[in-house]
């Protein structure tokens, strides 16, 4: 209870400092909507006519007021951009992102704790060497160049999927799970390079210490250790990564969003920054920081589950 | 009998995940298959960000899109010619200020309504409304009245004789739209081919054929204008089969399009120059400029940029402009490095110039052209440094507030008038974004503007084009080639004067 | 004394081989890498040319010789700054935790909602351009990713033994934290460093469109791996030459972090 | 037949640059319901053997050679499965370290009842129900709650007392211990042998006891191996050894068993400063509160201690673990921020030599530069002046000089302790904390870092603050001696007072149990 408490406070905290950033950033940077808006066909009086439409004469401090208590009022305004509510705006494109983030998240878990345990019950073998050093040739490769390795490979070569032939999900339900899979593929893949190498090494430590011989002892056979003692010690650090790698796709796959056309929270991100839409600038940073710090949380809580300790340290 | 359980949910998955993946590629490819007649996909490099509604539409982009949905009173066709739309015909009073538009009957907006003349004025009402000082078309500042002579006839009287009121009445932005409409931001109704069906942000716009429409009808049933955001996935969004049609190629892009389509050339629309800042002290020196034209050569330019194609142009008129347009400034200054370093060293600025482009880095041909015209200028001793900034940072910094030295763009016409040109050299024009400052051009341009005979203001306007190739006010280069992608599917691509993507002309192939 | 292990030099042969050539492209290479020549647009590999031309005809083997330097620099001045900040950050939060960590740690989750882009514009509004500004905009965007990782080290670290033992010898706070603790947890710092390096090269590429970073026609890995999509199918050689020098020097410096932290003991 | 016959076994490392044999032609044979003690030193061999036995070396850099015959049947020749069906069922095992050797995210009836579920047909309610009595069956009472929780929740003896119900769940014929007690305080180590006695007698268990302890091993066994280097030194009934050892090795060993004797050294002079003292000392540790706005609550852990040390003087702290003994040592040194009372030292740095050694030195820092680094945060030494001082310490406390250059990873225990003191010396202090100093060594150089330390006080004139739960080691050093329980100190007095007279019955209770006659 109280955990929680003080974990919603430092969610507070985090939130009302990541938004002043956001608004002091929109305050320094060149351009406002305003000017985007017009373009090229903006004149002094009309560019000030719509500043005041939209409210962009009042001082800094006090557009951050006013927008923090439409906030807190749950009120996340409207696109300067489209015109358009930005919750509908979110709300519509929040389930790609989250789909996309879920299915890379899959494939995180179903490649790399396979792998990794492979691994770490040949290590030193050969298998091991060659699952190591596939790991760290993933590893090196930059995501975007992965990203069009997989569209040349599945969408050109062997015709899997239809580059940029993105479907949204009210549409065609299958199509929108079957092109996500390759984006989300092309995510997963140096995160589960990574998460094989933390994994390996964890379950090589835990397996190094006294309980797996306690086990062994008792007549239990190298699979019964492995699964029954060693994987869910093992999976303590993991779980830190696992949490790291959640947030990380769900806030960084921009580059792979553009790389496979999909009109996600990434891209429209990315775009309301260039045209300097604040709203939804605010309302995606806000719920990247807090999903963040949920995942952080959820991390938490799924620690105290595996580590039985930790229930009497804090 | 827990393990097996977990393995049984374990191939369930995998199952599920696969039977998804095939029937994803089955939707993809069902896509490309009898319906592809009455469908295409358009691509579009960018979303419209901004109201849709047409008055508000201040972005090529938009108004391109949104020429299929809206009509004026006017419209241009392909020629640049303007051919009556919502209006059937107009006669102008001697004296030139008297417009009387007479409605076409039973034209239909797209909720079903028939255009009445109220819908007609409330539109250009909105469009000269100058609450806000400038109104939305700053020419329709200059409307003294419009009036309702009876239910189909309109009489708009203008303060000033102005011979170019026809093609702003023609502008996709004069659009008419219903009259009390609260939701034309986000809900476009207008009377064009196309009716407005969806839009998802970033992703596509939906358009479907509207059925009454009064003319022509289109061919295509239904057009997805799809967001191709990333460039450099494009052409293999386009070769895979997920876009049909995609406008705005770079030559590089079109030249690795498969066999399947029909590439179509054609130019931007915009001329595309190295726009000095006159304030910038060296280039307030003429012979400056004229030795940064004589550095340039054009030639390898349009070869490293589009494979030779485009059109090189030496003032600020593109060639579709054909009224306007005089090839013969393209040799005001031809490739002479010599002549260059000369009126350099005249100027004191041998091996010393050193200045600054700033090219807006979501345009790669203007980023090409930069680096390219880098390499050139070293040549004659001057040393330029590139800066890329994104497109809002441009808009601020270099053409609101002109702190520049230098940039790289190309700058395009928003309807079919000289002035959509020539305007912004006028000394104390607001989007003198270069500070031209020549008496000789002012006095031109106002002649040009006050002068009642065609024939004579056009010679007059061809004068500002001249005063400004001579002058070297800016390192004129060129008006971008760009590339049309037709899928085979399909053909009867216009090209325009203007930004406009015509889609009601494009037929299937079959159906031909 | 140590043995390192194979996997270590390998490593070591290849990051040097990529650092030599990028070394050599310093003082000499075969063209002016910004020379550009209309009739060699997109020339394939040849003798002349080992590695191809480019869109604009200029040598890609001289662009990627003279590209590597830059990136090279920009790419380990993020790392530097990032990591340099983290490990501050991480160490102080981990070390010294309470509220010290508590505030730091809510100003790391916010960093890390916080769009690089967004803070690239901001760093150019506040500064202006340059290839410093980048490796400050990169680096502050990356402290929070180090400063994580860090953390957990020292929170770990703070107990044993040693720490203690350095305290009762007089060390001040600052002294155990980089003195002490630092060293120990370098197994982790560099595999943390290596994937940073990556991200940082990428992100040089991505930040030079703002403005800021390498600007054209100057090369770097970045921008001539960004430049390369374009052409795509019909000249591969332009994507696959800077890519390969960039996985090789990642994967190179990867094995020998590898090989530091397996060949101890 | 025997239940358990060594034939000439020889264990071989491969792993190295060159096969290391561990272990050389072991012969010995376990009748059953015999209880016999393997002793040695560490690196001995005893604790491979015991794997060995048990099945559990069985990997590709290991050669093993002989033959291992339970009743009769090679188990050397056997089958994986084989093995498995014998592990758990016919021989059980316990190991020195029950905290690392439960697993611990697991509850404590799981793992108890593991080897119920490997090797018998069993419903859950029965293997609980058989879970449940093992449990009482080791003398652990509230095993409802044990049963289901974690071993992080149980003291050392409650969880070295489940690794014994684990191990004996299924009745095996033979248990392997390996030092089992070591990691215990006094008190806990007696109960446990004795549990262990009345398991082997109720169930007819053989039961090979593995310890460097020989007085346990007395208590316990009746017959014992004494094996050096991985070769029998010496075999025979217990009594026999210990009353009339027949070899050096055995002897010597023998000797160095740390007995209630006073180390002889000179009686300190009765004019002496203090140079430590403590005045009603009260330290807390804050416990967390449940509820968001609830004030913070602090246990105490320290009551009111008072006491005092004097120069070139020896003073001991005796207490079973958990007693506070730590938090008075870090309290002292001000490492310990929240507590009351007076402490006096007139050291501007109080140095302390802790247990572990092993972590005490910064692994990635040569021997010469953890010497160094006092000098260089306190003093303004030169290089050379530095290098001078360690060279001096590293006599002092007999240490090669070569070693200076070293990783501490590269040292012996024996080595790694000697570097701490000498680290925590190379101030001058005037005193230093000793935090169980010697009880993680073999008895052989227990006793000769102990005589150093001796010898350290005599040139030095340093007083020593020594904190340790082996009373013998106290007596054995020690001028003044306080015995602490719960955070209180329940007697003090000179060594001789406390051992010969002790007047508190929870210092009988501790010397009883360390087997003192008094």
């Amino acid at each position: 209870m109280k955990y929680a408490g003080k974990k919603l406070v430092s969610l507070l905290m985090t939130l009302l400092f990541v938004s002043f950033l956001v608004f002091w950033a929109f305050a320094v940077i060149p351009g406002d909507p305003a000017l985007a808006q017009l373009g090229t066909n903006a004149t002094p009086e009309r560019l000030e006519a719509l500043r005041e439409e939209m409210g962009l004469n009042v001082p800094f401090l006090q557009r951050y007021m006013r927008w923090l208590l439409h906030f807190c009022k749950g009120d996340l305004g409207q696109s300067y951009s489209y015109h358009i509510p930005v919750s509908d705006m979110i709300l519509e494109k929040l389930p790609i992102s989250l789909c996309m983030t879920g299915m890379a998240f899959v494939m995180v878990l179903l490649i790399s704790i396979p792998l990794g345990i492979l691994s770490a019950k040949h290590r030193g073998g050969k298998l091991d060497t060659v699952i190591c050093a596939g790991n760290q040739v993933l590893m090196s490769v930059p995501p975007f160049f992965s990203g069009i390795l997989i569209t040349l490979l599945f969408g050109m070569v062997l015709h899997w999927f239809t580059p940029g032939g993105f479907v949204s999900m009210q549409q065609n339900p299958a199509g929108f799970f079957g092109y996500l899979l390759f984006p989300a593929f092309a995510i997963a893949l140096p995160k589960a390079a990574m998460a094989v190498k933390t994994l390996r090494s964890a379950l090589v430590t835990e397996l190094g210490k006294d309980y797996p011989r306690t086990a062994y002892s008792r007549g239990n056979t190298r699979n019964q250790v492995l699964y029954g003692h060693v994987l869910k010690n093992a999976m303590i650090p993991v779980l830190t990564f696992f949490g790291m790698a959640l947030s990380d796709i769900l806030t960084g796959s921009i580059i792979i969003e553009q790389v496979f056309g999909i009109p996600g929270i990434g891209r429209i991100l990315l775009t309301s920054i260039m045209n300097r839409d604040y709203p939804v600038v605010e309302a995606i940073i806000m719920l990247m920081a807090i999903t963040v710090i949920v995942v952080n949380f959820l991390v938490d809580l799924l620690y105290r589950k595996l580590d039985p300790q930790i229930h009497v340290e804090t | 009998m827990k393990k097996a359980i977990k393995k049984g949910i374990l191939g369930l998955l995998v199952i599920t995940t696969l039977t998804t993946a095939l029937s994803g590629c089955k939707g993809a490819s069902d896509k490309t298959g009898d319906e592809n007649s009455s469908h295409i996909t358009v691509g579009i490099a960018q979303d419209l960000e901004e109201s849709l509604n047409p008055h508000k539409a201040e972005a090529a982009a938009t108004r391109e899109i949104l020429f299929n949905v809206f009509e004026g009173l006017y419209k241009p066709n392909c020629d640049g010619e303007l051919i009556p739309a919502v209006a059937k015909d107009y006669h102008c009073s001697e004296d030139g200020l008297a417009y009387m538009f007479i409605l076409r009957d039973n034209v239909m907006f797209h909720n079903g309504n028939t255009v009445t003349a109220e819908d007609v004025i409330s539109s250009i009402e909105a469009c000269a409304d100058t609450s806000d000082g400038t109104p939305l078309i700053p020419a329709f500042s200059n409307i003294k009245t419009i009036e309702k002579a009876d239910e189909s006839t309109i009489v708009i009287t203008l303060a000033e004789r102005d011979a170019d009121f026809l093609s702003y009445i023609a502008s996709v932005k004069a659009a008419i739209l219903p009259a009390g409409q609260t939701d034309a931001d986000t809900n476009p109704i207008g009377t064009g081919p196309y009716r407005y069906v969806s839009r998802s942000v970033q992703e596509n716009i939906v358009m479907e054929k509207f059925d009454a429409y009064w003319g022509d009808p289109a061919y295509i049933e239904k057009v997805t204008f799809k967001v191709c955001a990333d460039p450099d996935a494009l052409v293999m969004n386009l070769n895979g089969g997920a876009v049909d049609m995609m406008a705005h190629l770079p030559v590089s892009q079109a030249q690795q399009l498969s066999k399947d389509f029909t590439v179509l050339e054609g130019t931007m629309n915009l001329v595309q120059a190295m726009y000095l800042n006159h304030d910038f002290a060296p280039f307030a020196d003429e012979r400056v400029r004229q030795a940064l034209c004589y550095a340039v050569d054009k030639n390898e330019i349009l070869e490293l940029v589009s494979d030779g194609k485009g059109e090189q142009v030496g003032s600020s008129m593109f060639p579709n402009f054909r009224k306007y347009y005089l090839p013969s400034l393209n040799d005001t200054y031809s490739y002479q490095p010599e002549k260059a370093k000369q009126l350099l060293k005249e100027a004191g600025y041998e091996n010393s110039l050193r200045f600054t482009v700033t090219v807006p880095s979501n345009y790669p041909q203007h980023v090409d052209t930069a680096q390219i015209l880098v390499e050139q200028l070293k040549e004659v001793g001057v040393d330029v440094a590139i800066e890329q900034v994104e497109w809002n940072t441009w808009l601020s910094s270099v053409y609101s507030e002109r702190q520049y030295e230098a940039t790289v763009v190309g700058v395009d016409a928003s309807n079919l008038t000289a002035t959509a040109m020539l305007s912004r050299f006028c000394s104390d024009a607001g989007n003198n974004f270069i500070n031209y400052q020549n008496t000789a051009y002012d006095t031109a341009y106002q002649a040009a503007q006050l002068e009642l005979d065609d024939a004579a203001q056009t010679k007059l306007y061809q004068e500002c084009e001249m005063i400004l190739a001579e002058t070297a006010a800016n390192v004129y280069i060129q008006d971008l080639a760009e590339m049309v992608a037709l899928r085979d599917d399909y053909t009867g691509y216009a090209f325009y004067p203007l930004y406009v993507q015509d889609i009601a002309k494009i037929k299937p192939v079959a159906a031909s | 004394m140590k043995r390192l292990s194979i996997t270590f030099w390998i490593g070591a042969v290849l990051a040097g081989s990529i650092l030599l050539f990028f070394l050599i492209g310093c003082f000499w290479t075969p063209y002016d890498p910004q020379a550009m020549n209309a009739s060699m647009k997109l020339a394939g590999i040849s003798i002349a040319h080992p590695m191809g031309c480019d869109a604009f005809g200029r040598d890609v083997l001289s662009r990627v010789m003279d590209g590597g330097t830059s990136t090279l620099l920009v790419a380990c001045g993020t790392v530097l700054l990032g990591a340099g900040l983290g490990i501050v950050i991480g160490a102080i939060s981990g070390y010294f935790g309470g509220l010290a960590d508590t505030i730091l740690m809510r100003i790391a989750d916010a960093l890390l909602a916080f769009p690089s882009v967004l803070l690239a514009l901001v760093v150019i509004a506040l500064l202006g351009t340059g290839e410093i500004n980048v490796i400050l905009s990169l680096g502050i965007a990356f402290a929070p990713s180090f400063a994580r990782v860090v953390r957990g080290e020292f929170l770990r670290s703070r107990y044993l033994g040693y720490v203690q033992a350095a305290r009762l010898a007089g060390a001040s706070h600052a002294r155990i934290l980089f003195v002490h603790i630092l060293p120990n947890i370098r197994s982790v710092l560099i595999s943390a460093v290596l994937i940073g390096f990556n991200n940082a090269v990428l992100s040089e590429a991505a930040l030079s469109y703002l403005g800021i970073g390498v600007q054209p026609p100057q090369a770097s890995l970045g921008s001539m791996l960004a430049e390369s999509q374009t052409y795509l199918l019909t000249a591969p050689s332009l994507c696959i030459f800077p890519g390969v020098a960039l996985i090789l020097l990642v994967l190179g410096f990867g094995l020998m972090g590898d090989g530091l932290s397996t060949g101890r003991k | 037949m025997s239940l358990l016959k060594l034939c000439n076994l020889s264990i071989t490392f491969l792993d190295g640059k060159e096969p290391e044999t561990v272990v050389q032609n072991l012969s010995m044979t376990i009748e059953a319901g015999e209880k016999v003690g393997l002793v040695g030193e560490s690196g001995s061999g005893k604790t491979i053997s015991a794997l060995a036995i048990a099945g559990l070396l069985k990997r590709k850099d290991v050669r093993i050679e002989g033959q291992i015959l339970l009743d009769g049947r090679d188990l050397l020749a056997c089958t994986d499965r084989e093995i498995r069906e014998v592990q758990g069922k016919e021989i059980g095992m316990i190991f020195q370290e029950p905290m690392t050797s439960l697993n611990p995210s697991r509850t404590i009836g799981w793992q108890v009842e593991e080897a119920l579920r490997l090797h018998t047909n069993l419903n859950a309610e029965e293997r609980r129900a058989r879970a449940m009595e093992a449990l009482r069956e080791v003398e652990l009472t509230d095993t409802e709650r044990i049963y289901h929780t974690y071993p992080h929740a149980l003291s050392g003896g409650q969880r070295q007392r489940v690794m014994i119900a684990a191990a004996m769940i299924c009745r095996p014929r033979l248990l392997l211990a390996d030092e089992p007690t070591t990691a215990l305080d006094v008190t806990v180590q007696k109960q446990m042998i004795a549990l262990l006695h009345k398991l082997s007698e109720t169930h007819g268990t053989a039961i090979l006891f593995i310890s460097h302890d020989l007085a346990l091993v007395r208590t316990l066994c009746d017959r014992m191996l004494v094996l050096r280097q991985g070769k029998t030194v010496e075999e025979g009934a217990t009594e026999q050894i210990f009353t009339a050892p027949q070899k050096e090795y055995t002897k010597e060993l023998l000797a160095a068993v740390p007995k209630f004797e006073r180390f002889p050294r000179p009686l300190p002079q009765e004019d002496r400063e203090s140079v430590l003292q403590v005045s009603d000392l009260c330290a807390y540790y804050p416990m967390e509160s449940r509820k968001l706005f609830q004030k913070k609550q602090k246990k105490q852990v320290l009551h009111h201690i008072s006491f005092a040390i004097q120069q070139g003087e020896i003073v001991g702290l005796v207490g079973e673990s958990g007693c506070g003994k730590t938090t008075l040592a870090k309290a002292i040194l001000g490492l310990h921020r929240d507590d009351t009372g007076e402490i006096t030292h007139r050291t501007e740095h109080p140095q302390m030599v802790f247990q572990d050694a092993g972590s005490s030195l910064n692994p990635s820092k040569t021997v010469e530069w953890i010497l160094q680094e006092p000098l260089r945060n306190v003093t303004s030494m030169s290089a050379q002046e530095m290098q001078e001082r360690v060279t001096q310490m590293l006599q002092l406390v007999q240490l090669k000089d070569t070693l200076r250059k070293r990783y501490p990873w590269q040292l012996s225990g024996g080595q790694r302790q000697r570097v701490c003191i000498a680290a925590a010396l190379m101030l001058q202090p005037e005193f230093l904390i000793a935090d169980e100093p010697v009880s993680a060594l073999d008895v052989t150089v227990q006793k000769q870092i102990l005589l150093m330390l001796q010898d350290i006080v005599q040139k030095t004139k340093v007083s020593i603050f020594m904190i340790s739960h082996d009373l013998r080691v106290v007596y054995q050093m020690c001028d003044h001696v306080l015995v602490m329980k719960d955070g209180l100190i329940v007697e003090s007095g000179t060594a001789e007072e406390i051992y010969r007279h002790p007047k508190h019955s929870y210092t009988k209770a501790l010397l009883e149990s360390a087997g003192a006659s008094t």
